[in-house]
């Protein structure tokens, strides 16, 4: 009787937030987007890392990766584009110096990882494989593939199914595949990596961009092109989660210029399961806590007991 | 470190396109190192988007507008009006709300204190020597040499006087001080003074000149770099700067946010700094 | 004698500004992008439109087309997205009605149009062929062709080089190419349109976007998504025009979210001969002499005889 | 038509919520019929990236600010604060540089002098009718019939009366003027005046029931209707509405902002009117 009184009181303090992405259970939709959130521990001061869905790392690699030659970053119009190039301390690292911190937060952790061959990929999904504190892994796969002449993984639906499928055999974790923007179709791409064993896609990753400083005549980036993230490329984001959440079955997480509660919101009704944060929390280190609490109010304003009657609620 | 949600109490024009800013910040002081900066929201709107890194020049305390109240802390920026935010900025009032990321970043090593310390400054890059001063003051013989265009862009000497810092001033222009480059001046010091340690903030050509001064002399040099920040806290990556034994097949990146923006002199990969800069080209020409 | 001191007196004017596209004698590189500038009458009380480079109409179709239901419209972050659905008077109707207001007019006329079949490409251009007033054309390549599925023209390098082709072979006037941004690469589709016969490429078209009212959770707009335009995709169409640029020989027209001078001349630096304001229309329909005044004073500041010196002058 | 690049006069809350706002324009009244309408640039840097679209409330004189002067044009729009761009709207002041495009659309048709005329408005749908009746009243007998949901929704009576307007005031609350919707009030009138000429502006659920009641009892009717605007001139086609006898096959868009605002009932179709209204579906529930 007592037990039963709390879980009444416990139901009427709110709407369920949690939701379930491809096994890993979230206290709530929101998490950081890769490599704007470091490794976690650069944010703890400023926000409970228990508050937030998942922690997603920086995007790892087989081997210590330098990255691009400065500048790395530029601001654009409602938005930045950078060419960090995927600097990182490498996947052994990772595991050595880097998750001994996250161990101490029950928030589950998501690893994302990159390589430039298909074996490099295979290789971080062994590393990454019995590791128990990585909850799950999202492939990034909007790399160019150093031996099949640079084209990148994510732009051709057969190579980004062969890295799905290496690594779906190599690793028995949650498997998110997450979608570069830069491509004609991104329901060829999603269809493709489901079918190869994604457990659950997100989108997007940056578009490509280019500024140029008019004085000097050069590109702001020493890399020349970027990638351009921010509020600037949300309507872009928002259309091809929807696309993408039309056409497969597993779970999407939506991510794009998410800087408000409304944002996110957005993506959830347009079919993402969760949502990533990621240039915000440049802007705001606080930022992920207040969108949750955003989402949360407008639960209580509509009427939604659990998020996930909104998630695809788009009305058409 | 914390995100202030304050708002700014004054902002004045010092000196053509110059603006010094005093904004709310309880007990900002007590967790504050000489060299360490801020990242500061210009506004609680977008645009724009990113966040600006600025030095810490100073906090202290305002008297309370009542009897009673305890006083008012206050952190204060000196900037300089460059561009979009810069602009946006200098048009801020008496209770305009803003955002303080800070204190960030590593800042000045006091060193030993019987030796001469020589602070030497270029423009805006007085900001966090003015800090540095007040703490070194206490226990060495500090002096400043300050370097710019014209008298315009010779700022806040009076309050290094204040400290007891004696004050050497150079302009290309001669407009004030001595004709001449900071350098030069630098160069004469380090005659005189030759177990003196160097602290240096400025444009980069500035920096790299008074790297080679040092070096050559083997004198003790740490340097405060600039660099575009995304983040100001180790996340992002964008703010890298070459450290020493940095190659194409071992890079050595160091984020000027976290390990710097103060370096000691050998931390740096001095053959190629001047690369790489970007976003002050305008500056070096 | 006196002639010569009348050609040295116009040198010292100012730097010359006029650009050739395809044989289209422009007075200066800065002309209005389809669609945002009507039939040119339109905003005749805002500027004198003997002062812009080209005046270029808003799409044709062979018959008058109605376009999409209402909401067409919603304003984004530092940008719009548009569902107008290419409602125009067809080709008859302008040739009849609002050509003889541009007749009036000696800057030269680009007219813009598109078909939902390659018939229908080929038909308006036929009716073009013979019209002294339009000094050259721009295919849209961006319509979903009705019979082969709806697959996009632009978005295939074999549907778009069929399409110039075609429209080639029916008009002899100067042809511009404009390139929809939806693709994985827009230099293939660039080489497939200079290859059939193209004398110059316009990028870009809108990036299809979508934006949901979260109270309502609908689309905003009827046709659920738009194309997104704007200082936001400026990023997006300078790595286009520059990758363009780069690969092709004919000259290129750049377009994206100019609202500046500013803009326009990283345009210019990027690789494109001319560029074309749209939206930036509607926020101040006197901007594009503005644009011209700006592009001359930067010359000026530069140290710029000839504004050709200045397209594709990147430092790399 | 002319974009004035021109500053505030003042802006004033009314009502809470509503605003008045004079703008600088000389030269703007001789040019603006009743009905018509501006594009106003909320600032002169962006965003908001769009201008918004405001009904001309009226034109007028202030005094000069120094005898001899000529006194000072103005135009005034009166707005509800809804979103982004009238949430900055509020915060302008005297000086602040501002864009409008104006007057723009067609206006009403004033009609035959001998009618009877009865203008009904719906909250901020007044805005139109102030400018109608001070022409109408010039020759004919006006009637304006007010709705709003509550008090604070109903703007600018005194100003109507002291035009010689018969005012009438309802709202769905009764907190003034009757308890109900304004087109009972409608209703009781046309029995008395069934010879009268309706003039109709508010949310989109009043002005379809305005245009039920008249079209039963034959009586002429125009209405200034609303549509998400971008250019306001005709070209980007964005704000079109659809036109008596529109169907799949055979479409008839009008350009709001062009054909528009105001259209006499007969030219609309309004069987698909309530269809397609997106940019307040917010306030039809
Ligand atoms: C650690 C640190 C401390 C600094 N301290 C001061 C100070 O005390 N006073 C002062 O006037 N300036 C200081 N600067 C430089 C200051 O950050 C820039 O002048 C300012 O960001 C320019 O912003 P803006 O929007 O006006 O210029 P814009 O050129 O419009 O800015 C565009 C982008 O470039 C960045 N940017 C432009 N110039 C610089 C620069 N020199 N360094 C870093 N980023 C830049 C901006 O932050 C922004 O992201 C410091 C920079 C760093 C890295
Ligand atoms: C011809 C005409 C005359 C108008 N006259 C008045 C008036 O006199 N007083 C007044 O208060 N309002 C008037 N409106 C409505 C006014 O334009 C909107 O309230 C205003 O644009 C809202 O802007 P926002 O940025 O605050 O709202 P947001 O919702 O943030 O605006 C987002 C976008 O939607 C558009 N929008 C939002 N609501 C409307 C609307 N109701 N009609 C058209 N566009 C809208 C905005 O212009 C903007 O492009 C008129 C509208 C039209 C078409
Ligand atoms: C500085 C920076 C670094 C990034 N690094 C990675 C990365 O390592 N791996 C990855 O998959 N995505 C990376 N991204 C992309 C983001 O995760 C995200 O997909 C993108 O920024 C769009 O979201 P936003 O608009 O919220 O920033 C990076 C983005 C930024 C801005
Ligand atoms: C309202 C609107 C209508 C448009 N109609 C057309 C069109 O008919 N044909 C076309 O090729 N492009 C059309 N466009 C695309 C523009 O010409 C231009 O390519 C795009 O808007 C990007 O430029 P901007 O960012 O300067 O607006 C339209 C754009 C807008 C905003
Ligand atoms: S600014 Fe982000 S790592 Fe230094
Ligand atoms: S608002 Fe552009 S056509 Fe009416």
């Amino acid at each position: 009787m007592s037990s039963e009184t709390t879980k009444a009181s416990q139901s009427v303090t709110g709407p369920r937030l949690a939701v379930n992405i491809a096994g890993i259970e979230m206290k709530n939709p929101v998490m950081p987007a890769s490599g704007t959130f470091g490794y976690g521990e650069e944010y703890a001061p400023f926000l409970d890392l228990e508050n937030i869905g998942a922690i997603v790392t920086k995007g790892l690699s087989l081997k210590p990766k330098a990255g691009n030659p400065t500048p790395r970053i530029a601001e654009t119009i409602s938005g930045m584009l950078n060419a960090i190039g995927l600097q990182n301390v490498g996947v052994d690292a990772f595991i050595k110096y880097k998750l001994p911190f996250l161990r101490e937060v029950t928030t589950p952790v998501i690893v994302n990882f990159f390589g430039n061959t298909l074996e490099e990929y295979g290789e971080v999904a062994k590393r990454l494989s019995d590791i128990p504190e990585v909850a799950g892994v999202e492939l990034n796969i909007s790399c160019p593939n150093v031996k099949k002449g640079g084209i990148v993984f994510g732009t051709d639906p057969k190579a980004a199914a062969e890295v799905v499928s290496l690594v779906r055999k190599n690793l028995a974790k949650p498997l998110i595949a997450k979608l570069t923007p830069n491509v004609t179709d991104i329901t060829v791409i999603a269809r493709a990596v489901e079918e190869s064993g994604a457990d659950a896609i997100c989108c997007i990753n940056t578009l490509t961009g280019m500024s140029i400083d008019i004085k000097t005549r050069r590109p702001r980036l020493a890399n020349r092109t970027g990638g351009l993230s921010g509020p600037a490329i949300r309507p872009i984001a928002v259309r091809m989660v929807h696309q993408v959440a039309q056409t497969v079955k597993v779970p999407v997480i939506g991510v794009g210029g998410i800087v408000r509660p409304s944002d996110a919101i957005e993506f959830l009704i347009a079919g993402a399961t969760a949502v990533q944060v990621g240039t915000a929390n440049f802007v705001d280190p606080g930022i992920m806590p207040a969108i949750v609490e955003g989402i949360e109010q407008y639960c209580i304003e509509e009427g939604i007991d659990d998020i996930n009657e909104l998630v695809g609620s788009l009305q058409v | 470190m914390k995100n202030y949600k304050t708002m700014v109490l004054s902002n004045q024009e010092i000196s053509p396109g110059y603006y010094r800013m005093r904004i709310l910040a309880p007990g900002f002081g007590a967790s504050a190192r000489p060299g360490q900066f801020v990242m500061f929201r210009v506004q609680t709107s977008l645009p724009p988007l990113l966040r600006r890194p600025f030095g810490i020049f100073r906090t202290g305390f305002l008297p309370p507008d009542c009897e009673g109240q305890p006083p008012k802390e206050y952190l204060e920026l000196l900037y300089k009006v460059v561009g979009r935010g810069t602009n946006i900025m200098a048009g801020l009032h008496h209770g305009d709300r803003v955002e303080v990321l800070g204190p960030l970043g590593r800042g000045f090593d006091p060193g030993n204190p019987a030796e001469e310390k020589i602070l030497v400054g270029g423009g805006i890059g007085l900001v966090p020597l003015y800090m540095l001063a007040s703490h070194l003051t206490k226990t060495s013989s500090v002096r400043l040499l300050m370097g710019g265009r014209t008298r315009e862009d010779i700022l806040a000497v009076t309050e290094f006087e204040r400290l007891g810092v004696e004050t050497y001033v150079s302009t290309d222009d001669g407009s004030l001080g001595e004709e001449g480059l900071v350098t030069e001046v630098l160069k004469r010091k380090l005659e005189k003074f030759p177990g003196a340690s160097v602290y240096a903030c400025g444009p980069m050509p500035m920096i790299e000149a008074v790297q080679r001064i040092c070096a050559e002399r083997k004198v003790p040099l740490q340097v405060s770099l600039e660099a575009l920040m995304a983040c100001g806290l180790g996340a992002c990556l964008g703010c890298v700067v070459k450290g020493a034994g940095h190659s194409e097949e071992i890079p050595r990146y160091l984020c000027t946010c976290k390990e710097g923006p103060v370096f000691r002199a050998e931390q740096l990969d001095w053959a190629r700094m001047g690369e790489e800069t970007g976003y002050c080209e305008g500056c070096k020409s």
